[in-house]
């Protein structure tokens, strides 16, 4: 198919799967005419009518509980959130009735719905617009939580996510939007639940996922030059969390940065590094390092560049790992 | 998709004033005072737009009435043996329960609330299963699907939400289902109160929205929820038809609750409906109702007992007589009786059921989880036997 | 604190027939059209109530509008420049941007959104500490505390509780500032709208709430965001009076406006006021209008210009001539011109800075990150340094 | 002073508050007549009227931001969540506002309120009266958030929360508000950012905060039994966080398990273990274990019992703190 960016490829998963599935039904904010302030919608109203693909009154906790009912009725909603932060009115929807109507009611009732959160930073967005909120939903049992880092996973994980029996938050990278990858559509990769190691490397392993895929990716190049063969583990799905490939990277190369570019206090970068160290205790050299937002509101635009993880804090986290098997002196001197 | 400026299709202000339009609002307006079609002695009121029900139905509202307030003190009677974590009561409101969902289908969808298990009981819903929530075994002890009953909600409002998108969906997948949508006079403060009514005003879906006013949010009072005339008059500014009704009358409740359904199913948009109502035990059985209301007020809405209104009605009627309401009587006891017996079996719960349906397939992690809270089961098992 | 039963207080329904008292929500009940003191010609219309403003205040209404339509036009160009990261224009807005914050004082609150930085560099606020936000420097550039000017507002309809809740603090203190609040029209289905409207009308908090109906929501269109005959009449709902006004006559903007300030500081609790109107622009630079509009809607609502009308009155008064409107557009265009310059000049932020104002003082976790920094910007300008 | 409850410590503590600064206001649902769901409040409005002490409309989202407007007025709101999950509605008003107004402002405007959630379990509560939110909290920049566990920090924590120049989120453990405990009142205990040490022991050391610290301490109790002399460090404030006081109590033990009710991914636990596993690395004997809640929406009353931490799961965990050195045989088979 050539040159894809991830919006089309996510454009094109909408569109497959609506095709396939006319229980498949897109609604939100500006998604109809406009196409979506990141067009990801784009033509799925002309292509499918107002039944399918229509604009909501403006209130997210409407729209969240709004496609909840619509579920219960037998369809298969796909929400959008305009930007990260413009999920917080729907949080109650989200997390008292998203993620616990199955379990409230045996199973009687499911919740296959689909929101779509474009989040995180790096495109200049004013306040309100970068938050990575990929932390709240992972923290609440119940939710898959989803977020792609190429074009064929945006692709294939959305599909998924619209197929699968439970609500998914797919959390989209804006920054990641308009990059673009060779790709034939329809793809099918690797189901929820698998991470995929995105290079190999013997003597650290990188975890990240999302928009920090490609600053591993980098980073991992660039250390290179340093002499650090680096591995570079993409998670692709937070929660199903894929223990397995994690553990079995880390445990091969015994040293383990996390990356995220939430900020860092009880986020998923944590969770991860406490799996890490618990599971790989014997194998590692070093304690497993974090590297994360800051823990500050986000940023304004002309600063959001010393928020960001980005290859030097990465490649300086990676020069801690202690290569010559001495502690930290940070944490000597405290 | 595209507007036009007002002034296109507006006449100008100098012509208006010559002959004014009529105010497109004055239809969606309720009525100034709640209908009524009893008044407190049981006689019978006439008001345009509200022709009684057919007889056969209000005898079948006092029936259900009765059992329903037999329910409720049945359940009020458990939790102090015990048997029932806590008891939302719904005694003084029983013309609003039964009537609402005596006016929908088995086909409609109803969205209860905490206070509404007699509505459900009158429903036809298993009390054992309506009174799993509140015994504390699982969140939600019937069928919703099966039922078309949503789990009764605690989070206050949330479920005008989903009563509309449900509306809608059922709507466009070609069904005539209504959503009928219980919610408090309190619960109106919230957010999703307003976004509920407006989605489902905006895409006509058929939802009535049935507030039942008993004038407390626990102990604050209708006062501190609003300043408005009457929750009623909230529906205009959705431009949604609304109606006030006496909710202590149950001729009148079903009556605006037969034409709100009747509204909403003809296609016509939601309908949002205000009861004046009481209820005349505290908030739950755990609520200390003297902290913030006088004797006085709970006496004087004593007085206007809705199943003794009813009763007169249908008596000087001559559809009920002594005996029948002696049956009807029995019928309730032997109700509350079966009730007693069976709520005396506490089920047990399958303590790994809890990772059953966190997701349709268990997690990586919630399979790890299981399995620790297995060992640790047999382990203690083991222990008692040991012990034993 | 208690509450009396509604028959008590209320004359039975047979009563209320013969002698139907007055509909308390009448008085709450908008204009059924928008209140116009100038037709689109620029004529006088007589509406009563509404008394013209003094002839001063038109003049400067007249001159605030000029100046701010030019400040618009040069953030606009900004844009296009790189100097401005993104701006939401205000043009076709002015009668609404201007007139309401002249119908305030200095020792008021404002609560503005993204959209009213016009308004605020009406009110006197520094244009430049105003595009701060939108130059991506920080997230507000002036003090919010000193000029009495919340931050604009992003996250939709949440400022209108804020402003219930300072006008209610403020009350409390015995000051008598009255809040204004902005909202747009997609904002009011926000679940946010309808909590700040409630709280400030059941604490009668002195808060205007100005609706600038300007048709869209980003591209969505009026009509999915209410069915309601207009957005004024959610008033009643919360027994908050309102009025409807057309946002592209300045006069009547200014009158109703002026009426609703002047309800809220007597002390009559909050005023909720629509205005219609249009942008004429898209959402903000980086969006296409072409996708949801088309170019006939655009250009009849060109013809509604709010400056071309309030001047044809002003002229018509005699209040102005060739010579004065020269004078006003010869301050705008130096305004505009000192806007450039200034703009042109890019002010650095101390990347350090982003720990200064997360808690009164830094966590221990903050002050470890901010000498993390701290190092890494030192390495970055020794290895700058090494290379130079 | 004698036996007080912890329900009695936190209404004397806003009495004492409002007593000294009339610029304390204290609102939300039913606090005022009622004396609150649980009688913090109680005869507040009686001793203070209407102005100090008031009860609101239903809505969550307008208590805390009629907060937040009255603070931008210059008072000093105390708002009352009635339960846990209840606090979801206003989560916007928290992320986006609460936590942020001081940094957008550059400290021109700061929101010095405090938001009293009642939370966590073992009450025999029903659905959405018992989640552990916490999490979501610490996770967002800004908010500071505290937790009592014994009498006299609720009493001086939130003597400190109300005079404090941040937001703090003040979490009150629901099952504890009827535990009494010797104490006089007024009193003054460690400031905000100290923990404390509980129990000292030498084997390992258990964190824990708020209902958790009970737990730890009976289960400290119980393993004397087993041999094992274990250290109890009560966290008080899990924003700002304590490191000294974690970092050093297990570089002494050389080993730790942190306990929480909360759902344990992506949790305040999570965090822990990753900040210890990382400062003391080359102490630890064996990795960091957690016990949580289960990652499950919160059970019924009949199955709480299985979902929160307890003494034997405690005991199981510090038992897997390879005693023996020797690898943990769970991790070894993945
Ligand atoms: C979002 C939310 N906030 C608070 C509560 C706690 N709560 C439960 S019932 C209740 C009062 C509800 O009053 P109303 O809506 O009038 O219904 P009623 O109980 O009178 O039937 C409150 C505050 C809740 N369940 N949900
Ligand atoms: C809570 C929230 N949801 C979504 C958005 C994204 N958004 C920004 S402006 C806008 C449209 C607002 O329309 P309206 O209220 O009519 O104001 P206008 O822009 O027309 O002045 C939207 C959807 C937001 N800022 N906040
Ligand atoms: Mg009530
Ligand atoms: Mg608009």
């Amino acid at each position: 198919m050539g040159t894809v960016t991830m919006a089309k490829a996510l454009n094109a998963a909408l569109r497959d799967a609506m095709a396939d599935d006319d229980r498949v039904v897109v609604f939100g904010e500006d998604v109809g005419q406009l196409g979506g302030v990141f067009r990801i919608t784009d033509g799925l109203l002309a292509a499918y009518g107002e039944r399918r693909c229509f604009d909501t009154p403006l209130a997210e906790a409407g729209i969240v509980g709004f496609a909840v009912g619509m579920a219960m009725s037998g369809l298969r909603p796909v929400v959008e959130m305009q930007f990260d932060a413009f999920a917080y009115p729907a949080f109650e929807q989200i997390a008292s009735h998203v993620a616990k109507l199955r379990n409230r009611t045996r199973g009687a009732l499911s919740v296959p719905i689909v929101i779509r959160v474009p989040y995180a930073g790096g495109i200049g967005g004013v306040e309100h617009h970068c938050d990575s909120s990929e932390g709240y939903y992972a923290h609440t049992p119940g939710l898959k939580v989803v977020t792609p880092a190429t074009v064929p996973d945006a692709y294939s994980l959305l599909r998924e996510a619209i197929a699968d029996p439970d609500p998914v938050v797919f959390m989209e990278p804006k920054k990641l939007y308009f990059a673009s990858a060779d790709a034939t559509l329809p793809v099918t990769t690797e189901p929820f639940g698998r991470a995929v190691v995105r290079r190999p490397g013997r003597d650290a392993t990188l975890v990240a996922y999302g928009p920090s895929v490609p600053v591993a990716l980098e980073a991992a190049e660039a250390a290179r030059g340093e002499g650090w063969d680096l591995e570079v583990v993409d998670l692709r799905t937070i929660v199903p969390f894929d223990d397995e490939t994690v553990t079995a990277s880390v445990r091969r190369t015994g040293r383990c940065v996390v990356i995220q570019e939430a900020q860092g206090f009880a986020g998923v970068g944590a969770e991860i590094a406490a799996r890490v160290q618990e599971r790989c205790f014997h194998s590692l050299h070093a304690p497993v390092l974090r590297v994360s937002g800051l823990d500050i509101p986000y940023p304004a635009p002309k600063l959001e560049h010393v928020h960001l993880p980005d290859v030097d804090r990465v490649l300086d986290a990676v020069a801690r790992l202690q290569w010559d098997d001495q502690p930290d002196p940070r944490w000597l001197a405290a | 998709m595209t507007t036009t400026p007002p002034a296109v299709r507006r006449a100008s202000p100098r012509t208006r004033r010559a002959a004014a339009p009529p105010d497109p609002a004055r239809a969606l307006l309720p009525s100034p005072q709640p209908v009524r079609l009893l008044d407190e002695s049981g006689a019978r009121i006439a008001v345009a737009g509200y022709p009684e029900p057919p007889t056969d139905s209000l005898r079948e509202l006092y029936r259900r009435m009765v059992i329903g307030r037999r329910f409720d003190l049945q359940s009020t009677a458990l939790t102090k043996q015990g048997r029932l974590a806590v008891y939302p009561s719904a005694r003084g409101q029983e013309a609003c329960q039964v009537g609402a969902v005596m006016a929908v289908r088995d086909t409609d969808w109803v969205f209860p609330t905490y206070r509404e298990s007699m509505a459900l009981v009158s429903r036809g819903l298993d009390p054992v299963e309506v009174l799993t929530l509140l015994r504390g075994d699982w969140h939600c002890g019937y069928d919703p699907a099966a039922r078309r009953t949503a789990p009764q909600c605690t989070p206050l409002a949330t479920q005008t939400v989903h009563a509309a998108g449900l509306a809608y969906g059922e709507a466009q997948q070609g069904r005539d289902t209504v959503a009928l949508a219980f919610i408090g006079d309190g619960a109106t403060s919230e957010g999703d109160f307003h976004e509920g009514v407006n989605f489902a005003a905006v895409f006509r879906a058929p939802v009535v929205f049935f507030v039942q006013n008993n004038r407390y949010a626990i102990s604050v009072p209708l006062s501190r929820q609003t300043a408005a005339p009457s929750l009623a008059y909230k529906g205009v500014g959705y431009g949604v038809a609304s109606e006030q009704v006496d909710g202590n009358d149950p001729v009148a409740v079903l009556a605006v609750l037969t034409r709100a359904v009747a509204h909403a199913r003809a296609g016509n948009g939601p309908f949002l409906v205000e009861a004046h109502t009481y209820r005349m035990e505290p908030h739950t059985n755990a609520d200390d109702a003297s902290r913030y209301r006088d004797g006085a007020e709970v006496e004087a809405w004593g007085g206007r007992d809705p199943i003794d209104r009813l009763e007169t009605h249908l008596r000087g009627l001559g559809v009920l007589d002594d005996a029948a309401v002696a049956a009807i009587r029995d019928e309730a006891e032997a109700f509350a009786a079966d009730l007693r017996t069976r709520m005396n079996a506490e089920p047990t719960v399958d303590p790994l059921s809890l990772f059953d349906h966190v997701y349709a397939a268990p997690t990586p992690q919630l399979v790890e989880q299981r399995e620790q809270v297995r060992a640790e089961l047999a382990a203690a098992a083991e222990n008692k036997e040991v012990a034993g």
